[in-house]
């Protein structure tokens, strides 16, 4: 009998908390906190807690999946590996190499990332490789490389509990990135101010010292207001700005235009608190910046992101142990599926896929030609479906929920020649597949994830992926090998190896250093002890730079036939599109069917009650969803969860792109609530 | 939700004048599962009630709701009506807004119609949530086991005899009649015992329906109410026998005051129970006797008044002031009981007889004087603050009954208690002989020192309550309610999620819980024939794995949100 | 010393086969420190006993999973010993098949958990060090003193943190049931953060209001750092003055409160004041 | 100020009676008080008091038998004891003690639970609101 525990890394959210999985007699049972992690620390949110429910579900795939018609055939490994790699090279003869389009996982190993990246890049000379980054903090990546240098989140997570001001805005850290809430409070605990900015109440706001319930997508306009606040005042860090930074007279002419007047109108509050509030982050010694996809998913999404950069930079609130910015990263591995190069415009190590030093770099390594022209986007590859799009390898993605306009990609997902979907369950992707392969899930395999503080944090196999389901580590290399690459890894490890060969900002990261605490990148050498903030002395880029945003409103506002603000999000027991989650009992017992929230007002105009059905249209769709009527909303704002397929928030969200990251406008809409009859 | 119609009683007035019902009817119509709102002048008239079925009958509402006076007052007619009209119990409702709404605020207008809302919509979630208990019943044997063949064992036989049940007597001794066969009179009225316990013994010797086991000792007792079984040894043979009820009249022992008053030590110092033994073998031989009360009572150890010493005594200093010619006779006492008018008059007859009385206090108690044999008591007289030296040839002390040594063991076989002392204790003052488990009934000294009088007394109403089991061919536990009308309900586990803690063991006044194991893992498991329904159990489960469907968890849940 | 006592214990234990397995904290090679289940001798060379790590609800469950004979030997501190025979007491462990080897806390460990008792009963190894009165201590005194609204704001500013993990309920030894009353909508709000705190940590503290070890694995397993422990303190204070009890001391001995007045242990109790409250009142 | 909202638990053998002879009697109360009648003060649940609590009640009261006057040999006692421990929690808290009103056997009369509802009205006026312990978000049904 004989009971291990094994210590891995959480699968949800890109905190990356440490577990101790249980296993007896092979199988998963229960799930324990670490105490010895750098993150956690011996605590859990309740995903974490029940992170081994999903592992052993009945639902889970065992087998390669072949679509009969409507149905699904049971097909053997020997079959589906070659039946794959003849259909894609098929369509890459027919149509041309770019008619591929591989989605990769913010779920899956950096080795896996890496493996997926190499297998699109090399076997069809195409970058057409991207992952659900793109729907979350794609912008944070476009703009914090422009103004920065880097994308990632400067500081770790624990310096956060150092900081005299937390500016957390758009971001429902409680219930998103619970752990990441515990070090706010110790900083609160230490005399911190903590500030939430949210259109809606939250379990953040409630415990903020200020609540700034700004009207949905006005962040620019409180931010300019603010920063134009810290110049009159002068409050900006003069000697900051002098020595590192380069564009602040382009700023401070642009800050002309946002008196707070105009600010505060435009947010809907007082004059004063954004005031108060400009000082309070000013004036502290060290202020970090949290933001989230309450920022991101916006059409302005890429300017919000440069805003809160130039906030942080006037201020010289950045580069300093307890100061910083702050994107918290949504998926386990989201980071290191960038880092890894699952983008359509880099290699891994975000260098650029047209500098062609760096192409030479790697078709050397990788012994192939590789393509110059940066790649198509998720959206673009699901939006180009049977059009430029023939053929699409899908690792772990489930864009079929995840992805705006649900109506649209669901039409996009049958319009494929040919459809590989990877995956643990039958997701609402897969059911659109062709050829499924069952993989495995974060307990099944070994590897590293990079967590939302980029540290490069070792995944250890604690089960055998059930029937005949594969790590997708193995699938890849099977796929590799079909399709004529060298694809010989032996294990993870080799793959790694290989990464920190070709990116130097990972070339001293290799498993044996990473066994006890992990390690955060940037880290060049073997002896490079990882690095804890990043921006030190100097910024990646050299100085840094002001950027003008630019603000533009939602690109859907509210009007007569759709009177309501729409916003989608997450909350706390579920997590994206519900797969691992709504399969993990526990997790399902605390919310067990899809709601929307809505103020008392609102509802009372609308005679809807609590738990009563209410039907939500936009302009692309509609969904019969319950209403749960709270003040957390305010009047004119619906709030619906995505994370449930039978009303997924996502068929009414508007598709419409972020020019500089393309991510699209989640977080607003405009929609229109009706009560749906009880029998209907 | 079920459906529920609902009613309001206006009672000519006495609440509608007060609350406001046009409201509650607006209010009322708001929830969706009422179908029927109707208003009543009087429910609780016979026409009114029978218009009142006509038209929960015609409507489709599955559960009433009686909105009218207190359970106390009229309601539970109006309930038992519906209940007689073919309405089940857990279907109806009452809610009181008569005494606790409209006549206790009268003053208040406002409140008194919001709260008759409130007080409705908390009856009508209590009547949505409310479920209903299982039940079991068990088939009776239709016999008796009395154990103990005293006074009070021998009555209960004799009139459960009459009644016609088989009863079967077990006696540690070899013959019937306890205590009576060491005395020669009774008390109060100087009857001979033996001419007391003839007919008694006639009627057990002769009777076919009684069964007598002398020298028995019982071994274990199992089963519940209606179907006991008891396995025993009756001159050391062993056996078992089943039965209905049991009567436990095992009576009480004296106290052997070993080592007070030279007991043991002196040769005359005896108790009561060797006086009454001399007088029987003639031996007795006493012109000064000195009678002692209270020895080995009313003290620290035995604070309480054992009730027969104090008549024994009067009994026998009498009877020798009376028979023996220049007899002085005195009774040390600390306040002589004598309760109620005979004892009262029999203690002034022994005044009358001569004896003299002495009260002592506990502080000073009387000294013997002399070795190995009584020469003198030396007392001081509480009321006149005399030393007193009386001349004796003959100390009688008098002891407290004290309750037999193995009560404690045969409570637990039969799961009853004992009080702090180790008499049997019965469940609740006003059940006097009722134990805590249905169907054991005790009475005579087993539970507190009586006279045979009283143990016969007790006895044959021990009897009585037996005989109300005994007439049921089958016991419901339903019905196993010590008050007039159902119980409340049964406790009942959900196995899946009971996590065999063993609270509700530890807290069930009743010990109607045990644990069992079952598939590795220990779960609880609820005897609804001694379950009270008292919700001990409930209160301290930890996951609500135990519940009382009449007032189960999600029904309270919802009576406080609909409070107010 | 008392690391190398623990292992010869262990060792022995192992060797003469008294039980199956001893379950204690291994470090590897890497330094990682994680529970583990020795079940050969040779392995006993990477035991560890720091850092403080509760191994009594991981130890119940290996118990629970195993045939019912195998016995398992427990490295425990004294609050795991405590939350073992409270475990043993509500019939999850079946008493025969555990044995403990005691070690004891070091004085600042005790400081730190604010312990009363850092040391088993059964002490096998290391020197009892004397215990912390947790009313002395700042920290506490923080959250038990001052006036009844200043005590409210103050906890009710720790408990709306709360982000409904259940970590306090999941590490803690004693709580098993499955499901929990706190799951279930009729007592806690579902789906909603921060959660009803009055009903989430109230119900959670009182139903350990008696079991309570004070081992403080609620607090540690809290990720926003709310000091569940504190919560406990008052009613663990009154069930040691008014009945001598202290939970996780005596395996025979059940909570007082599961008992009527009479039976444990008030012959001498005095009827409580509030039985005469009208009688009182009468003569003030 | 708003008249403070009182939960009763009454035992129906003592309480109960109490409260109904006070109806009998058409004494005068405030009428926020509402009453649960239950076979025994031990039905009462602390989470069935905390949940009321919760729910913005100001107070509640346990009507209870006196000791050795239980009618289910004596389960009273066990509530007293995990009642008096509740106190405790709720003094911890802040919540305070007084906000549990444990009444065993002194309410079996109609003058005696007049007498008592009334003083814990007047005590509960005094006391800090709640406000600070109420469900977050105020959510409505």
């Amino acid at each position: 009998m004989n009971p291990e525990f094994i210590k891995t890394i959480c699968p949800y959210c890109g905190t990356g908390c440490g577990l101790i999985i249980k296993v007896e007699n092979g199988v998963a049972v229960a799930t324990y906190p670490d105490r010895e992690h750098p993150v956690s620390r011996g605590s859990l949110c309740i995903k974490g807690w029940s992170a081994h429910e999903f592992i052993n579900h009945p639902d889970r795939l065992t087998s390669p999946l072949l679509r009969k018609g409507d149905t699904f055939q049971e097909i053997p490994w020997d079959e589906a590996i070659p039946m794959a790699a003849s259909k894609l090279r098929e369509t890459a003869a027919k149509y041309g190499g770019d008619s591929i389009g591989g989605l990769s996982s913010a779920k899956c190993t950096n080795e896996e990332n890496y493996l997926f990246q190499k297998l699109i890049r090399m076997a069809f000379k195409t970058n057409n490789v991207d992952h659900c980054a793109r729907l979350c903090h794609a912008p944070t990546t476009v703009a914090m490389v422009q103004a920065l240098g880097s994308g990632a989140m400067t500081n770790s997570i624990s310096d956060l509990a150092g900081a005299g001001c937390i500016f957390a805005i758009g971001s429902n850290t409680a219930e998103s990135h619970p752990i990441i809430m515990g070090e706010i409070y110790k900083a609160a605990d230490k005399g911190a101010t903590i500030i939430a900015v949210d259109p809606r109440e939250t379990a953040v706001t409630r415990n903020a010292k200020i609540h700034l319930r700004i009207n949905p997508g006005t962040d620019i306009p409180l931010l300019c207001g603010m920063m134009r606040h810290i110049i009159d005042e002068g409050l900006h860090n003069e000697d900051f700005i002098r020595e590192r930074m380069e564009g602040f007279e382009n700023l401070n002419e642009f800050l002309q235009l946002w008196p707070v007047k105009r600010a505060a109108e435009e947010c809907g509050i007082d004059e004063e608190i954004i005031r108060n509030v400009a000082e309070i982050y000013a004036k502290a010694k060290e202020s970090a910046i949290i933001y989230c996809m309450g920022i991101t998913q916006h059409a302005c999404g890429t300017a919000n992101v440069l805003t809160i950069c130039d906030l942080a930079m006037l201020c010289g609130h950045v580069g300093t142990e307890h100061s910083g910015i702050y994107p918290l990263r949504g998926q386990n591995n989201v980071q290191g599926a960038c880092d890894m190069g699952a983008l359509p415009n880099v290699y891994p190590g975000y260098q650029s896929v047209s500098d062609s030093a760096i192409q030479d770099k790697f078709q050397n390594a990788w012994g192939s030609t590789l393509s110059d022209k940066p790649g198509l986007t998720v959206t673009e590859i699901i939006g180009l479906a049977g059009k430029n799009i023939r053929a699409a390898y899908i690792m772990a993605e489930n864009p079929a929920l995840s992805d705006p306009d649900t109506n649209h990609v669901l039409e996009s997902l049958k319009a494929f020649d040919f459809l590989i979907v990877q995956d643990i369950f039958l997701t609402e992707t897969a059911k659109f597949a062709h050829l499924i392969f069952p993989s495995s899930c974060f307990a099944e395999k070994s590897g590293t994830y990079t967590n939302t503080e980029r540290r490069f944090q070792l995944l250890r196999k604690a089960a055998d992926p059930p029937g005949n389901a594969k790590e997708d580590f193995e699938i890849l290399c099977l796929l590799g090998k079909a399709l004529d690459l060298d694809f010989s890894y032996k294990n993870s490890s080799e793959v790694m190896d290989e990464i920190a060969s070709l990116a130097p900002a990972y070339g001293g990261i290799c498993f044996d250093r990473l066994e006890r605490k992990g390690l955060q990148w940037p880290c060049p050498d073997s002896e490079h002890p990882g690095t804890q903030y990043l921006h030190k002395d100097r910024f990646t880029r050299g100085k840094g730079l002001f950027v003008i945003p630019e603000h533009t409103p939602p690109k859907e506002l509210p009007d007569e036939s759709y009177p309501y603000y729409l916003g989608t999000g997450r909350m706390f027991s579920h997590y994206h599109t519900g797969t691992m989650t709504r399969r993990s009992s526990f997790l399902n017992r605390e919310v067990e069917e899809a709601y929307a929230e809505i103020n008392p007002e609102d509802a009372a105009h609308l005679n809807v009650k609590d738990g009563e059905k209410i039907k939500i249209t936009t302009r692309r769709g509609s969904i019969i969803t319950t209403a749960r009527i709270t003040k957390r909303v305010s009047k004119g704002y619906i709030f619906a969860p995505f994370h449930f397929t039978e009303a997924r928030a996502n068929m009414l969200t508007n598709p419409v792109l972020d020019p500089g990251s393309k991510i699209p406008e989640f977080k607003v809409c405009a929609a229109d609530v009706r009560k749906e009859s009880q029998d209907g | 939700m079920a459906n529920i119609s609902v009613f309001l009683c206006k009672c000519f007035g006495e609440i509608d004048n007060t609350v406001d019902f046009d409201f509650l009817r607006k209010e009322l119509s708001k929830n969706p599962s009422i179908v029927l709102i109707s208003t009543v002048d009087s429910l609780c008239l016979e026409t009114d009630i029978e218009k009142t079925v006509s038209r929960i009958k015609e409507s489709n509402s599955e559960k009433v709701l009686i909105a009218a006076c207190s359970i106390l007052s009229r309601g539970n007619l109006v309930v038992e009506s519906l209940i007689k009209e073919g309405i089940e119990r857990h279907k109806i409702g009452l809610v009181d807004i008569r005494e606790g709404c409209a006549w206790i605020h009268g003053d208040d207008p406002a409140g008194v119609t919001k709260k008759a809302k409130d007080l409705i919509n908390i009856g009508i979630a209590a009547l949505q949530h409310k479920e209903l208990s299982d039940d079991m019943s068990v088939t009776v044997h239709p016999n008796a086991l009395i154990i103990g063949a005293g006074p009070a064992g021998l009555a209960a036989a004799i009139s459960l005899a009459k009644t016609r049940f088989k009863v079967n007597i077990l006696e540690r001794s070899k013959a019937p009649g306890g205590m009576l066969r060491l005395i020669s009179r009774c008390y109060p009225g100087n009857e001979d015992a033996s001419n007391k316990l003839e007919p008694y013994i006639r009627e057990v010797e002769n009777n076919p329906l009684i069964t007598f086991y002398p020298q028995s000792k019982i071994a274990s007792i199992e089963g519940d109410t209606g179907n006991f079984t008891v396995h025993f040894s009756s001159q050391e043979k062993d056996s078992s026998i089943k039965s209905g009820v049991i009567i436990i009249a095992t009576g009480a022992k004296i106290f052997f005051p070993t080592g007070l008053y030279g007991y043991g030590e002196i040769k005359n110092v005896i108790t009561q129970m060797e006086f009454e033994r001399q007088i029987l073998n003639g031996s007795l031989e006493t012109k000064k006797p000195v009678f002692i009360q209270c020895v080995g009572a009313r003290d620290k150890k035995r604070p309480y008044c054992s009730t027969i010493c104090c008549p024994i005594s009067l009994k026998n200093a009498s009877r020798i002031a009376e028979d023996v010619p220049g007899a002085s006779v005195f009774i040390l006492h600390r306040g002589i009981m004598t309760p109620g008018n005979t004892l009262e008059k029999y203690y002034r007859d022994t005044l009358a007889s001569g004896v003299q009385f002495i009260r002592f206090e506990e502080e000073h108690p009387p000294r013997i004087i002399g070795s190995d044999h009584v020469e003198s008591v030396e007392v001081y007289d509480a009321i006149t603050g005399i030393t007193r030296k009386i001349e004796t040839d003959l100390v009688v002390l008098s002891t407290p009954l004290v309750p037999n040594n193995d009560n404690a063991q045969l409570a637990k076989m039969m799961d009853i208690e004992v009080d702090r002392y180790g008499f049997f204790s019965e469940i609740y003052p006003m059940h006097p002989l009722e134990t805590k488990t249905d169907g054991i009934f005790i009475c005579g000294s087993a539970r507190w020192p009586v006279s045979s009088d009283n143990s016969i007394l007790q006895g044959k109403a021990a009897a009585m309550k037996a005989v109300s089991y005994l007439r049921q061919s089958k016991i419901t536990a339903s019905t196993l309610s010590r008050v007039p009308g159902l119980k409340a309900g049964h406790a009942r586990v959900v196995t899946e999620s009971c996590t065999g803690c063993g609270n509700c063991v530890a807290a069930c006044p009743f010990n109607a819980c045990h644990l069992e194991k079952m598939e590795g893992r220990y779960i609880s498991v609820v005897n609804m024939m001694k379950c009270k329904a008292c919700g001990s159990c409930v209160s301290v489960c930890p996951n609500g794995s135990v519940q009382i469907p009449e007032h189960n968890y999600r029904m309270v849940g919802e009576m406080i949100k609909m409070a107010f | 010393m008392m690391l190398e006592k623990t292992k010869d214990i262990a060792r022995q234990i192992l060797e003469e086969k008294k039980a199956g397995g001893v379950f204690g904290l291994m470090k590897n090679e890497w330094n990682i420190i994680q529970p583990h289940l020795f079940e050969d001798p040779a392995e006993l060379a990477n035991l560890v006993l720091e850092p403080k790590w509760l191994l009594a609800k991981l130890a119940m469950r290996i118990l629970r999973s195993s045939p019912e004979n195998y016995k398992l030997a427990v490295i425990c501190r004294g609050c795991d010993e405590r939350a073992l025979i409270e475990l043993i007491k509500r019939n999850q462990i079946e008493k025969e098949n555990l044995l403990t080897v005691g070690i004891a806390c070091s004085q600042e460990q005790a400081a730190i958990c604010l312990c009363e008792r850092p040391y088993p009963e059964k002490l096998d190894a290391g020197e009892k060090v004397s215990g912390v009165d947790p009313f002395q201590d700042e920290r506490v005194q923080k959250f038990l003193t001052g006036n009844d609204k200043e005590r409210m704001e103050r906890w009710a500013d720790m408990l709306k943190r709360c982000i409904k993990c259940y970590g306090c309920r999941n590490a803690c030894p004693i709580c098993i049931c499955d499901p929990c009353k706190l799951e279930d909508d009729v007592w806690v709000q579902r789906g909603v953060v921060p959660t009803e705190t009055v009903t989430f940590h109230l119900i959670r503290a009182f139903h350990l209001s008696d079991t309570c070890v004070a081992c403080g694995a609620c607090q540690e397993a809290c990720p926003v750092n709310i000091p569940l422990l504190y919560l406990q303190l008052s009613m663990r204070k009154t069930l040691r003055e008014k009945y001598g009890y202290e939970a996780g001391i005596d395996p025979e001995t059940r909570s007082p409160v599961l008992s009527s007045v009479f039976e444990k242990p008030d012959t001498d109790r005095e009827y409580p004041a509030w039985i005469n409250s009208l009688g009182e009142k009468d003569e003030s | 100020m708003n008249q403070p909202r009182i939960l009763i638990f009454a035992c129906k053998w003592c309480g109960f009676i109490g409260a109904d002879a006070a109806g009998k009697k058409r004494t005068s109360l405030p009428s926020q008080f509402r009453i649960i009648p239950v076979e025994c003060a031990s039905l009462v649940e602390t989470d069935a008091i905390l949940r009321a609590l919760a729910g913005g009640i100001d107070g509640i009261a346990v009507l209870g038998c006196h000791i050795g006057g239980c009618r289910y040999n004596n389960a009273n006692h066990t509530a007293i004891k995990r009642l008096e421990l509740l106190q405790d929690l709720l003094d911890t808290t802040g919540i305070g003690r007084s906000r549990l009103l444990l009444s065993f056997g002194t309410a079996h009369e109609d003058y005696q639970f007049e007498e008592i509802i009334k003083n814990f009205f007047d005590e509960l006026i005094l006391l800090p609101p709640l406000d600070p312990w109420l469900s977050p978000f105020g959510v409505i049904s």
